[in-house]
């Protein structure tokens, strides 16, 4: 589904990704550990196309992707959650919702409701503008957003960060959901409990590079893995 | 005359800018003057002149650059320049300290020449519109009028208070006076403020786009009675801009292409239409006497002139010998109107003496 | 030395002038260092270059006076602009001030008493070059040694997140309030260099001429540096000159392409603080990884 | 009274041309944060590209209409593109772009000035709608009722576009931040172009519509409509197209009345003073929508 | 009576929005020297109620009384000098400006001299800003972000940022701090040396106030706790009793522990 191959970005003469290899299979849940600098974020950005990366070839369905704008992504069916969540503060909710009409799809109706089902919370704001949601509310909006352009690929960058307890579950049981379901799903998560438990395979980075990689069971005993995410 | 070589004058133009339109006629009445002079070997044989160019875009700091560049250049013996009073005053002292001549060709605020080294070549308002308010009263017999004048622009303001004044000498009563402002564009509204007034005349003491405006829409609005204005609607352009509602206007002019008959002004308006392609207009009038005021001042030196030689012979010049005007007496620097006529354009874009019809 | 002499009688007037303009330009680039965009410098100097123009013209008060004068007349301007625009948020200040440009400017013309009118003033007084230089050089060292204050670390929070920098204990007011009379005083002088070197004031003098002219070389020179102001002026200045002596018919057209050519590779203007703290955040980067691979081989 | 009316309609019509270039110019402010300098050469521009229509091609009225419009819009497509497209992925917030737009207006001005030779043109009289509409003892000028009526029908079809559709929340967010909006899909490029296109035609229009009405096509045109119709766009909220067209038309109406009736020195300055004090007391202007960032 | 040994008191707080109650009510107490937690589920008000603290926002009705000082009508800066400081549940950085900078910022209220002597230079002015750039350096050691002094902060990682920002909070030596979500994007290990820098902090005498969601922390690190829901006050006490309440689990849980979770999610 996504293979990632030899992928290098960096800020300027900053590197933060140093040539990783990544891959996604279809169907399958990844997920990226790593502490805070690691680049892990960096990796999705570029995945995503709101990064440039430096080198590296980036294929979606064996489609290259590295080199499309933004919104081509989108369309060609990977879509982000992207940290600090990046609503469209002057649009309402529900058009913030709608925008992913232009992701080529027909605005369905369905699928809102299918978001609102997921997040009440965000059917009570509809008519509010997002930049006024609360910091959880953000997020659920910037998930919903996502999940609204129907993407083969669903990329989300660590997805929990400021919700409530319960609303984590609701976002974890909705990614097991679609997982079951069948959707391609790649996760960035700082709880790696709950994200070991889970996901088909898994990452960990370390400044830029990726140090340990294999099945969740696999992971779960390696030790440094146990000791900085588990402990 | 002068020892035989190349003499720069500096010309602060006026190409770009506010007023442009007028600038560039300026500009060309020097262009063809400079080719005169030194074709005819005018000033002495092998003396020539040469006209070094700065744009200015009207704008009084850019000038002062401009001027003090030109007083650098030691092949400048003296500048001209200046459309507006404003620029033209900023210049004065920069001009006296430098010692380098200034001829002022369009700026007409009293008191600018300061001879030797400032002197103009434009006659004050006053004379001209006494003259032609005078044929008004007399010829129309006007019960009212109203009058549109610039709220921004003293020398306006005069030539509507002289006006005025013989207006209501010979009794004729003032319906209105409209003010309307230089960067104005839309007068509907003073044109409809002006007809409610319901005069005999309307007399438009503006500058030019606002009085080419004016005529345009008091005819557009209706208005069936007379209108008089100024020499600023004398250009072709403002004919082809505006058409036949000018007709029959009257406006006070000095020279005119198709009127102004003497053989100076002949020749100027054969070899500026050769030149330019069209006919010569009052700014190009102003610019092309300049020159020669300047020209006149040299022939009158000799050896290598000086710039101080030079001021002191522009200041001492009692008259421009070589005009298109038919005389043009100067006194202290400044020249003065001596010729004027009345004319109006026709429905087919001449320009005529005026008769009331 | 008779070349030189020659270039700066040519010259000399550019010069002169762009250090008039880096006076406007440094008064616009105290406000807009606490993330006011304003283009009242241009009412600061039309207040100092009038009362100057004024005091030398009819007091005969000679320039070491008429420029604390003007300093004080911007000052105090500034105070009663800043106590009547600080309340409006940061786009609709940047507007309400181009209003309060136009509205000076008709202000000015309906003033003859005090301002000549349509006809203006003439100025009597001249200001010499090397008295200009002293005098843009002490702006100079007090913008520079803000910069180096706790004033000019607090405006620079306070220019990227005001709400931030007020539950640090900063306020904001204050410090845009100290910002608007250092813009206050310094636009004054500027207005009244501009008087003393055109010799011949006017309300169009002062008018939107001067606001572009300041803002382009401000944002053209760096405005996040009281470096860049100075150097904006100096190329803005010099650019129509420049573009005179190389393509005299289009110069205008010329000058703008070059500024548009310059903005669009260095938007950040000419001078840019945050290139540098850039460059010198990759290196850094790249000294602490070699000192941790060190370390780690060390342990090895 | 007959006065008085008529005076009414002569600043309606004249705060319509207002009106109409501050919608475009309050556009490109509100969607894309560009404090546009070069929006009033768009303008100027629109009237040449349609008197040069009428000169060169004597085309009808509504082809000379749609030139300046489709001219206008063309224009501010293309100094996007060059001029603040560059910057967009710089982040120089409204600086950057305010001083290229200088640049850009100081180049268009004086492309403008040759294009005209410096001259103010107009369109002759028989090219345009020029008599007069008589009802009872009102005279108004045919092109008076086509101003009005263009603002009436571009405000309601703006604001609904912007405000109703998905296009128009499109632009919205494009202008919040073009990264965040593409994440929804939208592509931004396209939005951007589009809205440049929107606020350049119907600055252009008010540009055709005053140069033919007003018998003055020149380079200095746009200036005049750029003071006028910011202080339009002040006034009304920057963000809400009727509130430009509401503060236009009175602009128009008060300027008119204190010519009339106080003092044409004065009249500008008056105009500034209402300005001033109203945004001091009332700084989101009329429809100015409250903020939607959080403190 | 129990506002005897509070150093902050909050008395029936309410702000509204537009009509909407984000906070409806709250009172609350916070004990001198203690971590104190806030929290409640998304939108309860959390935030609203630091915004109301620190003097961003102000409030519709009731009172916010510190250590003494009624805070309600009270400026931001005013507030700060009081000895409250923040950070932000969205980090907001200054850009351009580096790590140490940032923090340098931060210590303004205890810059010791006056914007005058300092501009000046005078040599107390010149010592005093030695030693504040010294106790800046060391409050960056203390987040583990030394090593980052010199760089822009905005070339950082989302989780470097956040530590940044408590580092600029901690800058004016407050009495009250106040932590947004301060562990949101840290993972276990990195969370848990931010409690731990928490406890430091409270055994030097500070007080704390914390929006926290990870509930393995709030009852690890937080002495007592407050539990909000629609801007209302749900619960208050111990940590422990509170998260076993019955209301809160309904309107705060799904499951009370990763284990719990995992269990569902299999
Ligand atoms: N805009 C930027 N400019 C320069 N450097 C950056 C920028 N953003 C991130 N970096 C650097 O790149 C590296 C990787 O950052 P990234 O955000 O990908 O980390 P992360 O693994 O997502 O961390 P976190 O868990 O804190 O979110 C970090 O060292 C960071 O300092
Ligand atoms: N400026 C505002 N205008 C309108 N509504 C607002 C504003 N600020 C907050 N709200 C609303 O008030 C409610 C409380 O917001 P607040 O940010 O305090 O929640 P929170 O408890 O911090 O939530 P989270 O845990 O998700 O950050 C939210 O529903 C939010 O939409
Ligand atoms: C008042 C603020 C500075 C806090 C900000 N509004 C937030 O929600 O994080
Ligand atoms: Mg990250
Ligand atoms: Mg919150």
């Amino acid at each position: 589904m996504l293979t990632v191959s030899k992928l290098s970005a960096s800020y300027g003469a900053i590197q933060a990704v140093r040539g990783i290899d990544l891959q996604v299979k279809a169907g399958s849940l990844c997920v990226v550990l790593g502490s805070n600098g690691a680049g892990k974020s960096t990796t999705l950005r570029s995945i995503a196309g709101l990064h440039r990366p430096v080198s590296g070839s980036i294929s979606l369905d064996g489609a290259e992707i590295s080199r499309l704008p933004l919104h081509k992504v989108v369309r060609s069916g990977l879509a982000l959650v992207p940290e600090g969540r990046m609503v469209v503060a002057p649009l309402t909710v529900e058009e913030n919702l709608g925008l992913s009409a232009f992701a080529g799809r027909n605005a369905d109706p369905e699928l809102l409701d299918k978001v609102y089902t997921l997040f009440p919370r965000l059917a009570e704001r509809r008519l509010q503008k997002a930049g006024l949601l609360s910091g959880g509310e953000q997020q659920m909006l910037a998930i919903g957003r996502a999940l609204m352009t129907r993407p083969q690929m669903l990329v989300l960058d660590e997805p929990s960060m400021g919700l409530a307890p319960s609303i984590v579950d609701l976002v974890f049981q909705a990614i097991v959901a679609l997982h079951r379901e069948g959707q391609s799903i790649l996760l960035v998560e700082q709880n790696a409990a709950i994200a070991l438990s889970v996901c088909d395979y898994g990452y960990v980075m370390r400044r830029g590079q990726i140090v340990v990689e294999g099945t969740p069971d696999a992971l779960k005993q390696n030790p440094e893995v146990l000791e900085a995410y588990l402990s | 005359a002068p020892a035989a070589g190349e003499y720069g004058v500096g010309f602060i133009t006026e190409n770009t800018g506010p007023l442009a339109a007028a600038g560039v006629s300026y500009h060309r009445g020097a262009q063809l003057a400079v080719d005169e002079i030194n074709e005819g070997a005018w000033i002495g044989q092998g003396v020539k002149l040469k006209l070094n160019e700065k744009e200015s875009g009207s704008d009084a700091a850019r000038a002062v650059q401009a001027l003090t560049q030109f007083s650098a250049d030691r092949n400048v013996i003296a500048v001209t320049c200046c459309i507006l009073s404003p620029v033209a005053a900023a210049l004065k002292p920069v001009t006296t300290n430098a010692k380098l001549p200034l001829v002022i060709y369009g700026a007409t605020l009293p008191g600018l020449p300061q001879p030797p080294y400032v002197t103009s070549v434009v006659g004050l308002p006053g004379p001209q519109e006494v003259k032609m308010s005078k044929m008004l009263a007399e010829t129309l017999k006007p019960k009212t009028v109203a009058y549109f004048v610039n709220a921004d622009n003293e020398g306006f303001q005069n030539r509507f208070k002289a006006a005025q004044k013989v207006m209501e000498e010979a009794g004729v009563k003032t319906a209105g006076v409209v003010s309307i402002l230089s960067a104005d564009t839309d007068f509907t509204a003073p044109a409809t403020q002006a007809m409610a007034t319901n005069p005999d005349l309307i007399m438009v003491w503006t500058t030019q786009t606002p009085a080419a405006g004016i005529i345009a829409a008091l005819r557009a609005r209706g208005y069936a009675g007379k209108i008089s204005a100024s020499d600023v609607i004398s250009p072709a352009p403002v004919f082809k801009k505006i058409g036949a509602a000018l007709a029959g206007v009257p406006f006070p002019i000095v020279f005119s292409s198709e009127i102004s008959s003497s053989p100076e002004a002949k020749k100027f308006v054969e070899g500026y239409t050769k030149k330019f392609g069209e006919a010569p207009d009052t700014y190009s009038a102003q610019g092309y006497t300049s020159l020669y005021l300047i020209a006149q001042a040299m022939k009158s030196l000799d050896g290598k002139p000086s710039r101080e030689d030079l001021a002191a012979a522009l200041g001492k010049a009692s008259a421009v010998e070589y005009n298109i005007y038919g005389g043009l007496p100067m006194v202290n620097g400044q020249a003065e109107v001596q010729n004027s006529l009345v004319a109006a354009w026709t429905a087919d874009g001449k320009v005529v003496r005026w008769e009331n019809k | 030395m008779e070349t030189f002499l020659d270039l700066w009688a040519a010259y000399g007037s550019t010069v002169t002038f762009a250090m008039v303009n880096a006076l406007f330009a440094l008064s616009t680039y105290a406000v807009l260092s606490t993330g006011v965009l304003s283009f009242t410098t241009v009412v600061f100097a039309a207040v100092g270059g009038f009362l100057a123009a004024q005091l030398s013209g009819k007091f005969g008060l000679p320039l070491w006076a008429a420029f604390p004068a003007a300093a004080l007349g911007g000052g105090f301007a500034a105070a009663v602009v800043a106590f009547a625009f600080l309340r409006l948020e940061s786009h609709w200040m940047a507007l309400a001030s181009l209003a309060l440009v136009l509205i000076t400017r008709v202000t000015a013309l309906n003033a003859p008493a005090l301002t000549g009118g349509v006809n203006g003033l003439i100025v009597p007084v001249r200001v010499e070059p090397l008295e200009l230089a002293i005098l843009l050089a002490l702006c100079t060292v007090v913008f520079w040694r803000l910069h180096r204050s706790w004033f000019g670390l607090a405006s620079r929070a306070v220019r990227e997140d005001a709400a931030v920098a007020s539950t640090m204990g900063i306020s904001p007011y204050r410090i845009q309030f100290i910002a608007f009379l250092i813009s206050g005083v310094v636009g004054g002088l500027g207005g009244a260099a501009l008087a003393f070197t055109l010799q011949f004031i006017s309300p169009e003098t002062y008018f939107i001429g001067i606001a572009f002219t300041m803002i382009a070389s401000t944002v053209l020179g760096g405005s996040f540096h009281w470096l860049g102001p100075i150097i904006g002026a100096a190329v803005f200045t010099a650019l129509p000159t420049t573009m005179q002596a190389i393509v005299p018919q289009i110069e205008d057209v010329a000058k703008g392409v070059v500024l548009l050519l310059i903005m669009i590779f260095l938007p950040r203007g000419l001078i840019d603080p945050r290139a540098w703290g850039l460059k010198k955040a990759a290196k850094l980067r790249e000294e602490t990884e070699a000192k941790r691979a060190a370390e780690r081989d060390a342990h090895a | 009274m007959q006065l008085f009316v008529e005076q009414l309609i002569n600043g309606w019509a004249l705060g319509s041309l207002y009106a109409l270039f501050g919608i475009g110019f309050g556009l490109v402010f509100s969607t894309l944060g560009i404090l546009n300098a070069a929006h009033g050469t768009y303008a100027s521009w629109a009237a040449i590209a349609g008197y040069y229509a009428v000169e060169r091609f004597g085309v009808p009225f509504p082809v000379a209409i749609a030139a300046g419009v489709i001219g206008g819009g063309l224009l501010a497509v293309v100094v996007d593109q060059i001029g603040f497209q560059p910057l967009r992925a710089k982040k120089t917030g409204m600086l950057g772009a305010l001083i290229t737009s200088i640049a850009f207006w100081i180049i268009l001005d004086s492309l403008a000035g040759f294009a005209t030779g410096q001259q103010s043109l107009a369109f002759p009289a028989a090219s345009y709608p020029n008599q007069m509409v008589v009802m009872g003892p009102l005279r108004v000028p045919q092109m008076q009722i086509i101003t009005i009526v263009a603002l009436l029908v571009c405000t309601i079809g703006i604001h609904l576009l912007i405000q109703k559709t998905r296009i128009g929340a499109a632009m919205r967010a494009v202008g919040w931040n073009e990264v965040a909006a593409a994440l929804g899909g939208v592509n931004a490029r396209m939005v951007i172009l589009l809205t440049a296109f929107l606020a350049g035609a119907t600055s252009g229009l008010a540009g055709v519509l005053g140069g033919i009405s007003t018998s003055n096509v020149s380079f200095t045109l746009g200036e005049g409509l750029m003071l006028k119709g910011f202080a339009a766009v002040v006034v009304g909220g920057y963000d809400d197209v009727r509130g430009t067209a509401i503060a236009g038309i009175c602009l128009g109406i008060i300027e008119v009345f204190v010519a009339q009736y106080i003092s044409t020195s004065f009249r500008d300055g008056f105009t500034y003073m209402l300005l001033l004090a109203f945004l001091i007391a009332r700084p989101r202007g009329l429809f100015g929508s409250a903020s939607f960032v959080r403190a | 009576m129990r506002d005897a040994g509070s150093l902050l008191v909050l008395d029936q707080v309410v702000k509204t929005f537009g009509g909407v109650a984000a906070v409806g009510g709250l009172t609350a107490h916070v004990r001198q020297g203690s971590v104190h937690g806030l929290i409640g589920p998304n939108g309860a008000g959390k935030t609203t109620v630091i915004n109301l603290i620190t003097g961003l926002f102000h409030p519709s009705a009731g009172s916010i009384r510190f250590n003494g000082a009624k805070l309600e009508a009270m400026a931001p800066q005013d507030i700060a000098a009081t000895g409250i400081s923040r950070t932000y549940q969205n980090v907001r950085l200054f850009s351009g400006m580096t790590a140490l900078e940032q923090v340098m910022t931060g210590c303004y209220l205890r810059r010791g001299v006056s914007l005058w002597s300092s501009f000046l230079g005078l040599p107390a002015a010149s010592s005093a800003w030695r030693s504040t750039r010294e106790q800046a350096l060391h409050l960056l050691d203390r987040v583990a972000m030394a090593h980052r002094a010199d760089e822009l902060a905005e070339t950082l990682s989302y989780g470097e940022q956040r530590r940044i920002e408590i580092a600029r909070a901690l800058g004016s030596d407050p009495k009250l701090l106040l932590l947004d979500e301060p562990t949101a994007g840290m993972n276990h290990s990195e969370a848990e040396a931010v409690g731990r820098l928490v406890h430091e902090l409270r055994d030097a005498g500070l007080t704390i106030l914390m929006v926290e969601h990870n509930m393995s922390l709030v009852t690890a690190f937080c002495d007592s706790c407050t539990v909000m829901n629609f801007g209302r006050l749900l619960a208050e006490g111990d940590p422990k009793t509170c998260i076993a309440d019955p209301a809160v689990q309904e309107a705060y849980f799904g499951r009370k522990n990763d284990a719990d979770r995992i269990q569902a999610l299999r």
